[in-house]
């Protein structure tokens, strides 16, 4: 897979507001970040600090209300240099599940001659087979999910954002998207922007670490893990006396921020 | 047929095409017949169905039809301003006999025309009835006002009767003959010819037509008039061929012919109707003041002098070019 | 403050924009909104006054000064004349709007349940289908004799025709709304102990709503264009009688008045139905 | 085996039933369904006679053995005069078929162009939705003068009518539904590169389709109920030109066969259409 | 609360297919399992498993391909005697936050004046305050899924159908329901039938936990958990002995059961 690892993401200052007057929300910030080109950032924070709003405003879906977003030079435009997994899945019923897959990767720009050969390959990839002549309700939950994480992987943005995309997933199928997912991003220098629940999976797939505040979101643990990105087994990884101190103290971090 | 063979006034490819109405008449027994197939192996012929009038009208300012059958209310219309059709009054079909009359229902009270004072009367505006109602209540002495007229199809004036809806009906066959049986006709149009209020059914030819193909227009003119003595010599196989063209029984048409008065072919030359190209017939007459009733139903903005008028008819060649 | 470029179409944009950005942007948009309309206004009338010069036949295409004067005319006494036959041009249009908006409430009404119990109860759908789909395919020209008999030649025939006219659009366009109804959220209702009824009237009625609003707003189209239908009989004062008897005598400047008449009146009952639309309905795109 | 109580409406039932119940229990259901229908066939036709014998006049109600006599005899020639006006039954109704698919095709095309436009670029949307608005609200009877006028009295004006007819419920419904497209999946579909058009071909179109669909029947249905309208004028052939003929003469006989005819023709184009929704939109009541 | 704990769930020789033909696909089974009125059933297996399945047969929303359920004496019928929190959050957009929480009070049967003061009542049992206003598209993911808890918990059903009802749910947020749950339902003697596929939350949650094979889900493990369900501080419970090897057997088996 070839990749263009460019994509730093520059959060400058950002705020965001929804709704006006007496419903105004303050959702996030005021908060800046740098995200370097090819670093793995992983968010963490408390249900509803902001996450996904970030995430949003990351992906030009949201203008932010003050401060300014930038993708490398430029404000970020939905669909282009960014793959996205939404906190849902939002597939497209009137597709079958290969049907999902296909649409992205014609969106991707890839062949039709390709793609048929593309199809199991990327499903194969989040552990599915069997699937592909379903209708999107015929599968369970987390494959579900699944076939949304297939979906984004079907172009190879410099820059993919993930919403909690292995929250619906058994302990087993979720390390081994982690670790392809760890694997994949450290051989392409590809930058990800990673939202999720797990500490655990936040000090794994990081090579940083943000923890936010309660609503409104803001940054309150910035945390580089200095952890080998290859060359590591996860087992072995995950055996490193460093590895449990980053946990306890992403652990400590959460706790405090969320109260 | 396509829509570019019924566009553009003269058609190069000699085509007649005829507009006819569902009322007994010589019209339909031509038809029938295919008498003017016969006459113009030449030419094709098209015969087109209109219910109205005032469609056939509107087809004439679409330039869809050289020749047509229809009112003299429609007529007076079409001659007058704003319309000014380019068509001539060529032939006279049918003059409205008993087949069209005024009837009062069994029970309303009412035995005259002048009854009518305050009561509800129907009939289908815009027809030859509307104008002889009216013509039958001005003859009376009723203002227009003092009656509530009411704007009704044929079909829906037996209806509202049935029901008991209305009090009078000025109407045609057949639902006239419906009314009738359970009401008392108070005037026919024969009896407001013979005032002087004839209303008629009137044969028209584009102006456009009648210049390119005067020949046809004789041919036509001949099969209307050998139509019209069939009716007064064989009235059963007259009968026959309009039952045909109407979907109705042999007998029935019969009876709806026998209501109608025709003319002989001899009369229509007469100074009473179309007259000669010397002296213009009394039709003229009759389509002024048929305008001028328009005009005071504010249907249109002038009543055209009679000289217009009797530009309008075509009597060319009368009466000697009806012989055949 | 410019917005972002996206590529999804505008009007399905992404949910509402900053705090600050967003009053003057709605201001300036519905000022060159009224902009355009008016802009478009003069463009065809320039059209039709061209178009009537060039055919040169006022009962082909009356000038837009003849209809103005027919304006004029019909909404005032005229040398001894009350407008067009004894009633002033807004008194046939409010004849005509009486009938059009009582018919059609109740071709709504019915058209309603008629089609919540299409979508909801099998054994009558099996018949009342059918039936449905039978009667609206009936031209109203040719049932309304019938009506006649029935009803009369005054106002009741013209309700029901108008009424007949309107149910269809409602019943199913609710029907299949119905029939198309969630069933994740029917489970999560049913879950929480919804008895049939509520299921309805929770779930599968706010569910149908948009399309029920799409039929409303149809119905009542369908209602205004059969007003010369339901107008053919005793149907004046009424704008559709009006326009049929103009008609007749080619008075064709008196039928395009009509007609903008019709469509004005019908343009501001829609545009009141789709406010209701949008103050109903704020869940509209979001599932 | 038995089917566990619900609360929740049968139709809007929690998905495919077991592997084993499910083939006997579908067509026990479709045989009952059709039995029910025969049985209301029946009851129509005995109502009708009884009606007919009642009212005792044959030009109000006709009795069913009147209609099946006229059916026989406009099927056939009988006394050298073949049919109705000279054509059959099945020629005036073929006839009729071929105008009225023609024109709700070109109308129902037209609509959902016209749909997907209004559903998507707002600025044809501001002059063009009240255009459409103006457009609907005017009555057939009233224009169709004019459509003589402009196209002759051919073929050309009854499909230009029977279109104009056909158009808006497509277009208003598409528009609507265009309107409502779900924004996340809108957004799902960006976020993967989609072209503004792509988005429109995968996610608003196919989200639209059931109200297309409904938009599309409704389309037809009016086209129907317009071809009496269409057909005043040089309309026969055609079962309109033939009802409305015989209604003149008060062969109210004929009247009842011609709209029968319609009915059941409708009828069966209705099915074809819903049968193929069923096939095309699987996805009905998933999100 | 007051709470009739009679909802003994008996699921006996089920299995299920769903579709027909070639298409056919045998979800979950043949398994047979009593849970015995209060106990607090846990069920964890990998993604595709059958675990949703379960619940919705138990729950009435599917009738067994062959076998059969049984709520008591009688067959389950979906709204009566069991609340149920599906995977989805399956709000009601039409509702706001507040509307859906009152619904189901509604069909609860609790008189209209009773309902608001029950609602912001059930929100915060969920973490959840000055939401009721909000349009459910209006709040985060995680914000939904604990409506939708506290949708399922405004009627006292003595049966609770869970099904990752805390997936999407930070670590703080999920401990706190953990015990509200963990203690109500001791409390109450309410039955819960639970899908998680948190190895911890089972084991700290269950009263047993039922380990499921990959698809058809038959059972891999069926272990008691021999702890005290009352009378604990949660930390006290987390650091029993006991505790950390249960944990162990459950994520033991859950991976020789996944592969
Ligand atoms: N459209 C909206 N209008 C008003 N408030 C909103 C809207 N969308 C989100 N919010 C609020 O903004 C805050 C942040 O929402 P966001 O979805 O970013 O949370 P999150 O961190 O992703 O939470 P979770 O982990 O639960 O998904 C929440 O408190 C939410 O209630
Ligand atoms: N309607 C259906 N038609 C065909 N197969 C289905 C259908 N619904 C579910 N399945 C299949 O049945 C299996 C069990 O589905 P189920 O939803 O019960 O899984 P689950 O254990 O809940 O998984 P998850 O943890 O991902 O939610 C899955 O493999 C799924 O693909
Ligand atoms: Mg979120
Ligand atoms: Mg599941």
């Amino acid at each position: 897979m070839s990749s263009t690892p460019d994509a730093a993401v520059s959060v400058h200052e950002v705020e965001h507001v929804y709704g006006t007057g007496p419903d105004a929300v303050t959702a996030l910030g005021p908060l800046s970040l740098e995200v370097p080109a090819g670093s793995f950032l992983v968010i963490v924070g408390a249900s509803g600090c902001g996450k996904s709003t970030l995430l949003r405003l990351i992906a030009g879906f949201e203008e932010p209300t003050s401060g300014r977003v930038r993708i490398g030079d430029s404000p970020p435009t939905p669909g282009k240099g960014a793959g996205i997994v939404f906190q849902q899945p939002r597939l497209f019923p009137w597709k079958s599940v290969g049907g999902n897959v296909e649409l992205a990767l014609r969106y991707a720009g890839v062949p039709r001659a390709e793609r048929a050969r593309h199809i199991p390959e990327l499903l194969l990839r989040v552990g599915l087979r069997d699937v592909a002549h379903r209708r999107t309700w015929q599968i369970s939950g987390g494959q579900q999910q699944r076939v949304a994480i297939a979906r984004a992987l079907a172009s190879d943005n410099p820059l993919l954002l993930l919403d909690e995309p292995f929250a619906a997933l058994d302990a087993l199928t979720r390390e081994r998207l982690q670790e392809d997912l760890r694997l994949v991003s450290a051989q392409t220098g590809r930058t990800s922007v990673f939202v999720t629940h797990s500490v655990e999976e936040a000090v794994f797939l990081g090579s940083r670490v943000v923890v936010l505040t309660r609503r409104p979101g803001r940054i309150a643990l910035d945390l580089d893990i200095p952890l080998p990105r290859t060359g590591l087994e996860p087992d072995e990884l995950r055996a490193l006396p460093e590895y449990a101190a980053l946990r306890a103290t992403v652990s400590q971090a959460v706790r405090t921020a969320a109260t | 047929g396509s829509g570019t063979a019924s566009t553009g006034g003269a058609t190069p490819a000699k085509t007649i095409r005829l507009a006819y109405q569902a009322f007994p008449s010589g019209d339909l027994i031509v038809k029938n017949k295919k008498w003017l197939e016969q006459a113009l192996p030449d030419y094709t012929i098209q015969w087109t169905k209109f219910d109205s009038g005032a469609s056939i009208n509107t087809a004439f300012v679409a330039r869809s039809v050289d020749i047509a059958a229809i009112g003299s209310s429609p007529v007076a219309r079409g001659l007058s301003a704003p319309l000014n059709i380019p068509y001539q009054v060529a032939f006279v079909l049918d003059v409205a006999g008993d087949n069209e009359a005024l009837v009062a229902r069994n029970g309303s009270g009412i035995a005259t025309v002048k009854d009518l004072r305050g009561k509800k009367v129907a009939t289908s505006f815009a027809s030859t009835s509307h104008y002889s109602l009216l013509a039958a209540l001005s003859q009376a002495g009723v203002a227009e006002s003092e009656v509530n007229i009411i704007d009704l199809e044929p079909q829906d004036i037996l209806a509202s009767w049935t029901r008991g809806d209305i009090d009078a009906a000025y109407t045609w066959l057949p639902t006239l003959a419906e009314v009738k049986k359970t009401g008392k006709t108070l005037i026919s149009s024969r009896e407001l010819a013979t005032a002087g209020k004839p209303t008629l059914d009137l044969g028209v030819v584009s102006t456009a037509f009648i210049q390119a193909h005067p020949d046809a227009v004789d041919a036509w003119r001949k099969v209307e008039a050998k139509a019209l003595q069939l009716i007064a010599d064989d009235p059963g196989e007259a009968a026959a061929a309009v039952g045909a063209e109407l979907n109705l029984a042999a007998a029935d048409a019969k009876d709806q012919l026998s209501q109608g008065v025709f003319l002989e072919p001899a009369d229509l030359a007469s100074a009473e109707w179309l007259g000669t190209p010397s002296a213009p017939g009394a039709l003229a007459q009759n389509l002024v003041s048929a305008a001028q009733f328009l005009k005071d139903q504010q249907k249109i903005d002038a009543v055209p002098d009679l000289a217009t008028v009797q530009q309008a008819i075509y009597n060319k060649g009368l009466p000697g070019v009806l012989d055949s | 403050m410019n917005p972002t470029p996206t590529l999804v179409p505008e009007r399905l944009g992404t949910g509402p924009p900053g705090r600050r950005a967003a009053e003057p942007r709605t201001r300036r948009r519905a000022g060159r909104r009224f902009g355009v309309r008016v802009l478009a206004v003069l463009a065809l009338l320039a059209l039709w006054q061209v178009a009537a010069t060039a055919a040169r036949n006022p009962s082909f295409i009356p000038t837009p000064g003849a209809v103005w004067d027919q304006l004029l005319r019909l909404s005032t006494t005229h040398d001894g004349i009350r407008g067009y036959s004894g009633s002033l041009l807004v008194e046939h249009l409010g004849v005509s709007l009486r009938r059009i908006l009582i018919g059609s409430a109740i071709g709504v009404a019915a058209g309603l349940v008629v089609g919540v119990i299409l979508g909801t109860v099998p054994w009558i759908r099996v018949v009342a289908e059918p039936v449905v789909t039978f009667v609206r395919a009936l031209p109203p020209l040719a049932y309304f004799s019938l009506l006649i008999i029935w009803f009369g030649i005054d106002e009741t025939p013209k309700l029901w025709l108008l009424a007949i006219a309107a149910l269809p659009p409602v019943a199913v366009a609710t029907a299949a709304a119905v029939h198309g109804a969630p069933k994740d959220l029917v489970e999560a209702a049913g879950a929480l102990g919804a008895s049939r009824w509520d299921v309805i009237r929770d779930v599968v009625l706010p569910n149908a709503l948009p399309e029920i609003f799409t039929g409303v707003r149809l119905a009542v189209g369908i209602a205004y264009s059969s007003v010369v239908a339901a107008e053919t009989v005793n149907g004046v004062p009424g704008i559709g009688g009006m326009v049929r008897d103009a008609q007749r005598y080619l008075q064709t400047d008196v039928v395009v008045l009509g007609l903008i008449a019709i469509g004005i009146s019908g343009l501001l009952i829609d545009g009141a139905l789709r406010a209701a639309e949008q103050r109903l309905i704020p869940w509209r795109g979001h599932s």
